[in-house]
C-alpha cells in the first residue's frame, strides 16, 4: 500500500493520481460502513466499463485493420443513428466507429436458439462462465503505477488459475451443444489447453526467476530504469527475455484461440466449432470473452516482458503510466490482428507437436538461460558483452536445431518442366 | 470368363495415403463419429457433401455425395438449339466461362466442320489463358482459406482477379457469364484500348505472383500442412481419369494444350510444370507455376495478335444445323480436361449433348486421398482438387 | 531457419496494409452507391425494345413480332403475341407488330442472344442493373410498354453500336427507297411506253 | 496409332468369338467407333488398356445415349416387270420397319503414355426396358466410376460389375431416368410466372386456383 | 466468516455428493471441478493464498481437463447392463480402498493435537517466505518432487517426440 500512500500524498504528477483521487472523492461521500464495498465496486465497474469499451473498439479495430491488411476498407458505414424525431439530421458515418454498438443491438435482438437435444443447463452456463473467468484475470494486472485492482503476492499463479478455466467453458459449450462439430471442437480445445498451459507458464517462469517475485506489481517495477538513458530495462530487451516473449506470444495465441491456433473455432473445418449452436447474445458473450482473454494475456505479456506501465524513454515520463499501458495494449492487440491477417491454421497434431517438441524444450532451456542471467548479474564491462553472447547462444542454438527438426523434410521445392 | 466377375483384382483401388487407417465395415462402430460435411459447410466450395466417418479426427471412410446443384443441364441443352446452350455453358464452371465456352464451341466446330479465323483463335487463347489465371488465383485463395487464413490471400487473389474480370466485362458485357465464343469465331472484337489494358495487366501480373509467393510459399505452416498430405500416385491418377493440374502434380506430363495442340497452341512457346510428389503442396505449386506460364503465353499472344475478321464468314448464326454425326471436343480447362460430346441428327437441337466435367472426375479418388488424414486435411485436399459445383452436378 | 517464411509473410501483409492507404492498385474497392465503376461499352443487363420515336414509343417499335427471340431465348423468358393487322414500319412497309411482348426479368439471364439474333435490330441489351422490386410478378415481369425505349436512349447507352445500327438501317432504308424509286420509275416508264408506243412494237425492256 | 480397322482385326484375331463392328460417323469429325458385344467387352477393354501398341490407359469420357423405338420408312425403288410385256416400270416401294429401341454407352479412350486417341467403343443394351445390362468397365478404368453411375442414374443402364452402382445426381428414391427421350417432366415444381400458355396450363392443372400475377405459395395456402 | 464457511462447505460437499449420484459422467466431472474450485475458495478463506491458487491452477485448470479428456476418450459400453458379481467385487474393493484412505485421514486428523489458540493476528505468509521454507527445511522433499516431475515431463516429451508412425510412402 505504499505506492497508494505515495500517490495520495501527491508526490506524483496529477494525471498519474487522477483516477485514484476521483475514486476516493466519490467514496468519501458515502457513509463509512459502505465505503470498503463501494471502493471495490468502483474498481470493478471501472474495469468493466474501460475494458467493455475497449472490447467494443477492438472488434471494429480488428475488422478495419484486417480490412486494410487485405486491401479493403472494413466497416465504414455505421454512423450516427438517424432518428426521425430529431428536428435536424446529423449525417456522419464516423468512419464506421459505431459499428460495435450496432452489432450489440443486433446480437441482443437476435433469436436465441438452443438445440432441442442440447444439454440446456450447460449450454446456458458456458457463455456466462466464460465471461466470468476471462474477467477474473483482470484483477491482478497493473494497469498503471497505482492502478492495480488486487495486489496479490502470488498474482501470476492467480492469473493462470483463472485463465485456464476458460477452456473448460469451451469444452462445456462444445459438449452441451450436442453437435458433432462442436464436440470435435471441444476435444480440440481440451487438447490445446493441455498442450499450451505448460509452455505458457514455462515462458513466464524465467521472469519470475529473475525478478524474484510472483507479484505482477513487483515484476513491472523491476523493469524500470534505462541503460545509457535510452534502452529501457524491459525483460524483452534481454536474450532470455526476448526468447521468452516470443514463446509467450505463441503460447498466448494458442491459449486465446487466435489464428493460427484457432482450432476449436476453425471455420473452414468445423463450421464454427464450439460456437456452431450459439446465436444472439450467447454468441456475443463468447466473442466478448475471447477478446477479454486476449486483452488479459496481452496485458500480462506487457507486464512481464514489455516493462508494464513503464515509459519507454525517460523524457516521456510525464505521460501517465496507465496511458503507456493502454498504448502497449493497443500495440499488442494490433500485432495479434496482424498475425491473424497473415497466417494459416495449424493442424491439431502439429499444434501439439509444436508445443511438446519445440516450445516446451525451448522454454526449459530458456529457464536455464534466465538462471545463467541472474547468476551473472554482477558481470560488468566486457564481461557484460560476454554475458549477452552466451545468453543469446543458449537460446539461438536450440532454436535453430529444434526448428530444423520440427520442419525436417519440408522445404520449398523446385519443379521440372516439360516442353512438349 | 464372365465380365461380371473379374477374377483378377485390378490396380486402381490403391492403398490410402495417410499413416494408419482402420478398416471400416458397414457394421456399427460405437466410437466412430459420422459427420455429414455439407451441403452447408463453409469449405465444400458449394453444395457438395462428404459423408465422413471419423476415428477421433482421422478419416476412416469418406463418401462424396453429389447432385445438390443438379439441373440436368444436358437435358436442357438437348431441348434447345446449339446456340442457346452457349450461355448455359457459362454456368457450368462459373469461374471460367471463357474456356467453357471455347470447349463447347470447339466441339460444335468439330461436329460441323467449321473453320475459325486466325484472330479469333488468338483471342480465344488470350481469353482462355486469362481465365486460367482467374481460376488459379481464385483456387489458390480458396485453398488458403481452407487452410485457415482469415481471407487475406483470397482477397489479394480476388483483387487481381477483379482486374481481369473487369476486362471480361468490358469485352463481353458480363463479368462471369461471358457468353463470348461463337461457332466459328468470337462475338465481339476487342478495341485496341482493351488490348493495351489487358497487355499492361498481364505484364504487371508476375509482380503480384512474386509478392504472393513471398507471402506464402515458404511459410512453415503451409509446408507442414500441405507437404505429404493427400498424395496421389501417377498410375492411379491416370487410371482414375484425373486431369489437369492435379494430374500434372503427380508427375504425368499430359497437357492437352501440348497433346492436342488445339487452337493455335502449337504456335506458342510455353512449358508444362510437373510435380513429383503429387501432394497438396505440389498441386498448389502447379497452379502458381501455370499462372506464370500463362503470362508467357499471353505476352506472346498480344505480340502476335493478327488483324482480320473474328468470325468465319461462312458461319451461320441463325438456323444452325450441323450434319448428322458425332464429335467429342476437348480442351485443357483450368480444372482439367473439359470435353463436350455432341451427337447431331441434323436437327437444330443436338440429339445428345454431354459434358465431360473435369471437376467431377477429379473427385474419383477423393476418398483414397483423404483416408488416414484428419478432417482439416480433407478440407484442404478437396480444396486443392479444385472443384466447381456447377460443373460437378451440372 | 524456422520462422523466416512467417516473417516474410508478415512483411508482405504489412506492405499491403501501408499500400492500402496510398496505392490505388492495391485498394481497388469502389464505394458503391456514391462512386461507381464505369460500365463498358458492351455491358449488358436486360433486354429492351428500341423504338424510333420517343414521343410515340408503341407506334414506332422496330419489332415486327417475328418471334425469333422467343424461340431462341435459352431460359424462355420472352412471350410474344403477334398482331392480327399490319402497321407500316419506319420504311413504310406494312409489318406485324407485337400485341403482347413480355420479358420476365426474374427468369432472364441476360445472355444477350435475343439481341444478337434479332434481324430487325429491335431488341437490344440495356445497361440498367439496379433492378429491384417488392413483387416479382408486378415488378419484374416487364410488359411491352415498359420495355420500349427510344433510339436516343439506345444511343446514350451504346453510342458506337447504335451508330453502326443506324448507319446500317439507313443504308437499308436507302436501298429500299431506291428500289422503290427504281420500281416506280420502271412502272412509270412502262406506263409511258405503253401510252406512247404503238401496238405493234415490242414491249419495252424495262428494269 | 493403328487404324480402327486394324484394331478390329487384331481384336477379332485375339477374341475369335466376339462380334466387333465398326460404326461409321458420317459427320465431318469422322470419329468412327467400334461396337462391342457385351459378353466380351470387359476382356476387350482390358486388352485395349494393356496392349503395348495401344496402351489406352485413360478413359476420358463415358456417356449414354438413348435410342427410342422408332419407325423407319424405307423407300426402295423396285423395277416391276410390266405384265403386259412392256418395259419394266420403276415403282417406289415403301417398307416400314420398327427399329427396336436401345440404350448405348459410349467410351472415349485415350492413351496418356503414347498420347494418341481417341478410340471410341460402344456397348449396347438389348432394349430399353428389361435388358438394360452392359458390363461395367470401372474395374478397368477407375474413371468410369462416377460416369457409369451417372449413366445408370440418368439413362437407366445397369452396369454389371460396378462396385458401387447407386444414383449419382438424383436422390435415392427417385424413380425415372431423366435423360431418356421419353421422360416426362413432373409438373409439381413451382410454376414460372411467364405468361406462356402451356406453362400456365400446367400450373393450373396442378394448382387449380392459379391465376397469373399472384404468387403461387399464397394461392396454395389459400386453397381450402 | 462462518456464513462463508457454511456456504463453502455446502458447495464442496454438495457438489461432491451430487457428482457421485449423477449418471452423466460429464456432469459428474464438471461438478468435481466445482468441488475443487470450492476447496480452492476454502483455502483462500483460510488465508492460504498460495495454496488456493495452486489448487485452482492444478485442479481446475489442468486435472479437470485430463479427467474430461479421459471421459471423452473412454469407450462407453452398454450402461444399463447389470454387473452382477463383478459389481460386488468392485464394491468391496472400492470400500476397502476408500475406507483405507478415509481411515488414514481420520487417524491423522484425530492424531494431531489441535491446540486451540486465541485468534491472534494471522501471520501473512508471503510467497517469499513459503519459498524460503521450501528451499530451507523441506528442500529434500522439494527436490524429490522436482525430479519426479521433471522425469515425467521429460518422459512426456520423449513420448511425444517419438514419431509413432513414420509417414509411409504409400500414395493413392
Amino acid at each position: 500500500m505504499s505506492a497508494y500512500a505515495m500517490a495520495v500524498a501527491g508526490s506524483e504528477p496529477f494525471l498519474e493520481r487522477a483516477p485514484l483521487l476521483l475514486r476516493d472523492a466519490f467514496v468519501q461521500l458515502l457513509p463509512a460502513p459502505t465505503q470498503w464495498l463501494v471502493h471495490h465496486l468502483i474498481t470493478i465497474v471501472a474495469i468493466l466499463a474501460v475494458f467493455g469499451l475497449f472490447f467494443a473498439f477492438t472488434t471494429i479495430a480488428e475488422r478495419k485493420l484486417l480490412g486494410r491488411l487485405q486491401n479493403r476498407r472494413g466497416p465504414n458505414r455505421t454512423g450516427v443513428p438517424q432518428f426521425s424525431i430529431l428536428p435536424w439530421r446529423f449525417k456522419h458515418t464516423l468512419f464506421g466507429l459505431s459499428q460495435p454498438f450496432a452489432d450489440a443491438v443486433k446480437a441482443l435482438t437476435k433469436e436465441d436458439i438452443v438445440p432441442a437435444a442440447a444439454d440446456k443447463l450447460l449450454h446456458f452456463l458456458a457463455p456466462v462462465l466464460v465471461v466470468a473467468f476471462s474477467l477474473l484475470t483482470f484483477a491482478v494486472l497493473p494497469f498503471g503505477r497505482n492502478l492495480i485492482p488486487v495486489e496479490l503476492d502470488s498474482a501470476l499463479l492467480y492469473f493462470f488459475a483463472a485463465g485456464s478455466a476458460t477452456e473448460l467453458t469451451i469444452f462445456m459449450a462444445g459438449w452441451a451443444s450436442r453437435n458433432k462439430y462442436s464436440l470435435l471442437a471441444a476435444m480440440r480445445a481440451l487438447a490445446q489447453v493441455i498442450s499450451y498451459e505448460l509452455p505458457l507458464m514455462l515462458s513466464v517462469v524465467p521472469v519470475v526467476l529473475v525478478a524474484g517475485s510472483l507479484s505482477t506489481r513487483e515484476i513491472a517495477l523491476a523493469q524500470g530504469g534505462w541503460t545509457f538513458g535510452i534502452i529501457p530495462h524491459w525483460n524483452v530487451f534481454t536474450p532470455w527475455g526476448f526468447a521468452g516473449f516470443l514463446l509467450f506470444l505463441v503460447a498466448a495465441l494458442a491459449e486465446s484461440n487466435r489464428s493460427p491456433f484457432d482450432l476449436p473455432e476453425a471455420e473452414s473445418e468445423l463450421v464454427a466449432g464450439h460456437l456452431t449452436e450459439y446465436s444472439g447474445f450467447k454468441y456475443a458473450l463468447f466473442f466478448m470473452a475471447e477478446y477479454f482473454g486476449l486483452t488479459a494475456l496481452s496485458g500480462l505479456g506487457i507486464t512481464i516482458f514489455l516493462g508494464g506501465w513503464q515509459a519507454p524513454v525517460p523524457f516521456l515520463g510525464f505521460v501517465p503510466s496507465y496511458a503507456w499501458f493502454m498504448l502497449k495494449l493497443v500495440g499488442m492487440i494490433g500485432f495479434f490482428i496482424w498475425v491473424r491477417g497473415t497466417l494459416l491454421r495449424l493442424r491439431i497434431d502439429q499444434l501439439t507437436r509444436l508445443a511438446w517438441q519445440f516450445i516446451v524444450p525451448l522454454a526449459l532451456i530458456n529457464l536455464l538461460n534466465a538462471a545463467f542471467w541472474s547468476l551473472t548479474r554482477d558481470w560488468t564491462g566486457a564481461l557484460q558483452l560476454v554475458r549477452w553472447v552466451i545468453s543469446a547462444a543458449i537460446v539461438v542454438g536450440p532454436f535453430v536445431l529444434l526448428g530444423r527438426k520440427l520442419n525436417a523434410g519440408r522445404a520449398p521445392r523446385t519443379y521440372r518442366y516439360a516442353t512438349s | 470368363m464372365s465380365p461380371a466377375a473379374p477374377t483378377q483384382a485390378p490396380a486402381p483401388f490403391g492403398a490410402p495415403s495417410g499413416p494408419t487407417v482402420r478398416t471400416v465395415t458397414d457394421a456399427f462402430h460405437g466410437d466412430l463419429l459420422e459427420v455429414s460435411m455439407g451441403p452447408q459447410h463453409p469449405s465444400t466450395h458449394g453444395v457438395f457433401r462428404m459423408d465422413v466417418t471419423l476415428d477421433g479426427e482421422v478419416i476412416v471412410k469418406l463418401k462424396p455425395v453429389f447432385g445438390y446443384l443438379h439441373r440436368n443441364h444436358e437435358k436442357i441443352a438437348e431441348n434447345t438449339s446449339y446456340l442457346a446452350s452457349m450461355p448455359y455453358t457459362d454456368r457450368l464452371d462459373y469461374l471460367c466461362s471463357m474456356s467453357t465456352n471455347w470447349a463447347y464451341a470447339l466441339a460444335v466446330e468439330k461436329l460441323a466442320g467449321q473453320a475459325v479465323p486466325d484472330r479469333a483463335q488468338y483471342l480465344r487463347i488470350i481469353l482462355a489463358e486469362l481465365t486460367r489465371i482467374v481460376n488459379h488465383a481464385c483456387l489458390v485463395g480458396f485453398l488458403f482459406n481452407d487452410l485457415g487464413t482469415s481471407f487475406t490471400p483470397l482477397l489479394y487473389a480476388f483483387r487481381e482477379r477483379e482486374k481481369i474480370i473487369d476486362l471480361f466485362e468490358a469485352l463481353s458485357g458480363s463479368r462471369m457469364m461471358c457468353n463470348y465464343q461463337r461457332f466459328g469465331g468470337c462475338r465481339i472484337d476487342p478495341s485496341p484500348e482493351w488490348l493495351a489494358a489487358a497487355s499492361r495487366l498481364v505484364d504487371n501480373f508476375p509482380r503480384f505472383l512474386d509478392e504472393y509467393e513471398r507471402m506464402l510459399t515458404g511459410n512453415e505452416i503451409l509446408l507442414a500442412r500441405t507437404q505429404g498430405v493427400g498424395r496421389l500416385k501417377a498410375a492411379n491418377a491416370i487410371n482414375a481419369g484425373i486431369t489437369g493440374p492435379v494430374l500434372r502434380a503427380a508427375g504425368v506430363n499430359y497437357d492437352l494444350r501440348k497433346v492436342d495442340a488445339y487452337g493455335f497452341y502449337s504456335r506458342f512457346d510455353f512449358r508444362v510444370p510437373l510435380g513429383e510428389h503429387g501432394d497438396t503442396y505440389d498441386r498448389y505449386m502447379m497452379r502458381i507455376l501455370e499462372m506464370r506460364e500463362s503470362v508467357k503465353i499471353l505476352q506472346q499472344a498480344f505480340r502476335d495478335l493478327p488483324t482480320g475478321p473474328i468470325m468465319d464468314p461462312k458461319a451461320k448464326i441463325r438456323g444452325f444445323r450441323p450434319k448428322a454425326g458425332e464429335a467429342y471436343g476437348r480442351l485443357e480447362s483450368p480444372k482439367g480436361e473439359l470435353g463436350f460430346y455432341l451427337l447431331s441428327d441434323g436437327t437444330p437441337n443436338p440429339y445428345r449433348y454431354r459434358v465431360r466435367p473435369p471437376s467431377l472426375i477429379n473427385l474419383t479418388l477423393l476418398e483414397e486421398m483423404c483416408l488416414g488424414h484428419t478432417v482439416a486435411d480433407a478440407v484442404v485436399i478437396l480444396g486443392s482438387i479444385d472443384i466447381v459445383l456447377g460443373e460437378v452436378d451440372r | 531457419m524456422l520462422g523466416s517464411g512467417i516473417l516474410k509473410g508478415l512483411a508482405v501483409t504489412a506492405k499491403n496494409f501501408a499500400g492500402s492507404f496510398y496505392d490505388p492498385e492495391r485498394m481497388a474497392t469502389v464505394q458503391y452507391p456514391e462512386e461507381r465503376a464505369p460500365l463498358g461499352e458492351h455491358y449488358r443487363s436486360f433486354p429492351l425494345l428500341v423504338c424510333e420515336n420517343a414521343a410515340d414509343p408503341l407506334g414506332t417499335l422496330r419489332c415486327v413480332a417475328c418471334t425469333i427471340c422467343e424461340k431462341e431465348c435459352p431460359p424462355q423468358c420472352i412471350y410474344i403475341e403477334k398482331s392480327k393487322d399490319k402497321k407500316p414500319d419506319a420504311t413504310g412497309k406494312p409489318q406485324l407488330y407485337p400485341v403482347i411482348f413480355t420479358i420476365d426479368t426474374a427468369v432472364c439471364m441476360g445472355c444477350g442472344i435475343c439481341a444478337e439474333l434479332c434481324p430487325f435490330d429491335s431488341i437490344k441489351m440495356d445497361k440498367v442493373f439496379e433492378v429491384t422490386a417488392t413483387n416479382r410478378f408486378t415488378g419484374l415481369l416487364l410488359e411491352r410498354d415498359q420495355l420500349a425505349k427510344s433510339n436516343a436512349y439506345y444511343h446514350s447507352i451504346r453510342p458506337a453500336e447504335a451508330a453502326e445500327v443506324d448507319a446500317r438501317l439507313a443504308a437499308e432504308r436507302l436501298a429500299a427507297e431506291e428500289k422503290a424509286k427504281a420500281a416506280a420509275l420502271a412502272k412509270a416508264a412502262a406506263a409511258a411506253a405503253k401510252a406512247a408506243a404503238a401496238p405493234p412494237t415490242t414491249p419495252p425492256s424495262a428494269a | 496409332m493403328e487404324s480402327l480397322e486394324q484394331i478390329r482385326d487384331r481384336l477379332l484375331a485375339r477374341f475369335p468369338g466376339a462380334t466387333i463392328t465398326l460404326v461409321p460417323n458420317p459427320g465431318p469429325a469422322a470419329e468412327h467407333t467400334i461396337s462391342l458385344d457385351n459378353a466380351h467387352a470387359f476382356e476387350i477393354a482390358r486388352f485395349l488398356r494393356d496392349d503395348p501398341a495401344l496402351q489406352l490407359d485413360y478413359c476420358s469420357n463415358v456417356t449414354g445415349i438413348d435410342w427410342p423405338e422408332k419407325e423407319i420408312v424405307e423407300t426402295k425403288k423396285v423395277s416391276v416387270a410390266d405384265p403386259a410385256g412392256g418395259p419394266a416400270k420403276v415403282v417406289e416401294e415403301k417398307t416400314k420397319r420398327i427399329e427396336p429401341g436401345r440404350l448405348e454407352a459410349v467410351y472415349h479412350l485415350y492413351s496418356m503414355a503414347l498420347r494418341h486417341g481417341p478410340v471410341i467403343i460402344r456397348l449396347r443394351t438389348g432394349n430399353r426396358s428389361d435388358q438394360v445390362t452392359v458390363p461395367s468397365l470401372t474395374p478397368v478404368w477407375r474413371s468410369c466410376d462416377f460416369q457409369e453411375r451417372e449413366i445408370f442414374d440418368l439413362f437407366g443402364i445397369v452396369f454389371e460389375g460396378h462396385p458401387n452402382l447407386r444414383r449419382l445426381l438424383m436422390w435415392g428414391d427417385f424413380k425415372d431416368h431423366p435423360m431418356r427421350k421419353d421422360y416426362v417432366e413432373p409438373d409439381d415444381y413451382e410454376w414460372e410466372p411467364t405468361p406462356h400458355a402451356e406453362v400456365l396450363e400446367r400450373a393450373q392443372a396442378h394448382y387449380p386456383s392459379v391465376t397469373p400475377g399472384v404468387s403461387a405459395p399464397a394461392q396454395v395456402e389459400a386453397k381450402p | 466468516m462462518t456464513l462463508a464457511l457454511i456456504l463453502l462447505s455446502v458447495l464442496i460437499l454438495g457438489s461432491a455428493i451430487v457428482a457421485l449420484s449423477l449418471r452423466n459422467l460429464i456432469h459428474s466431472a464438471l461438478l468435481l471441478v466445482a468441488c475443487w474450485a470450492g476447496i480452492a475458495a476454502f483455502y483462500l478463506w483460510a488465508g492460504a493464498e498460495f495454496v488456493a491458487f495452486a489448487q485452482g491452477l492444478v485442479y481446475v485448470g489442468a486435472i479437470s481437463m485430463v479427467v474430461l479428456f479421459a471421459v471423452l476418450l473412454t469407450r462407453q459400453g452398454t450402461a444399463s447392463e447389470p454387473l452382477g458379481f463383478a459389481s460386488w467385487q468392485r464394491f468391496i474393493l472400492a470400500l476397502v480402498a476408500g475406507g483405507g484412505v478415509a481411515g488414514i485421514l481420520v487417524g491423522a486428523v484425530l492424531g494431531t493435537p489441535l491446540t486451540v489458540t486465541t485468534p491472534g493476528p494471522v501471520p501473512v505468509l508471503t510467497v517469499k517466505q513459503i519459498g524460503a521454507q521450501l528451499m530451507g527445511p523441506h528442500v529434500v522433499a522439494l527436490l524429490v518432487v522436482g525430479i519426479l516431475l521433471t522425469v515425467s515431463l521429460l518422459g512426456a516429451v520423449v513420448l511425444a517426440a517419438e514419431e509413432n508412425v513414420k509417414s509411409p510412402e504409400d500414395e493413392v
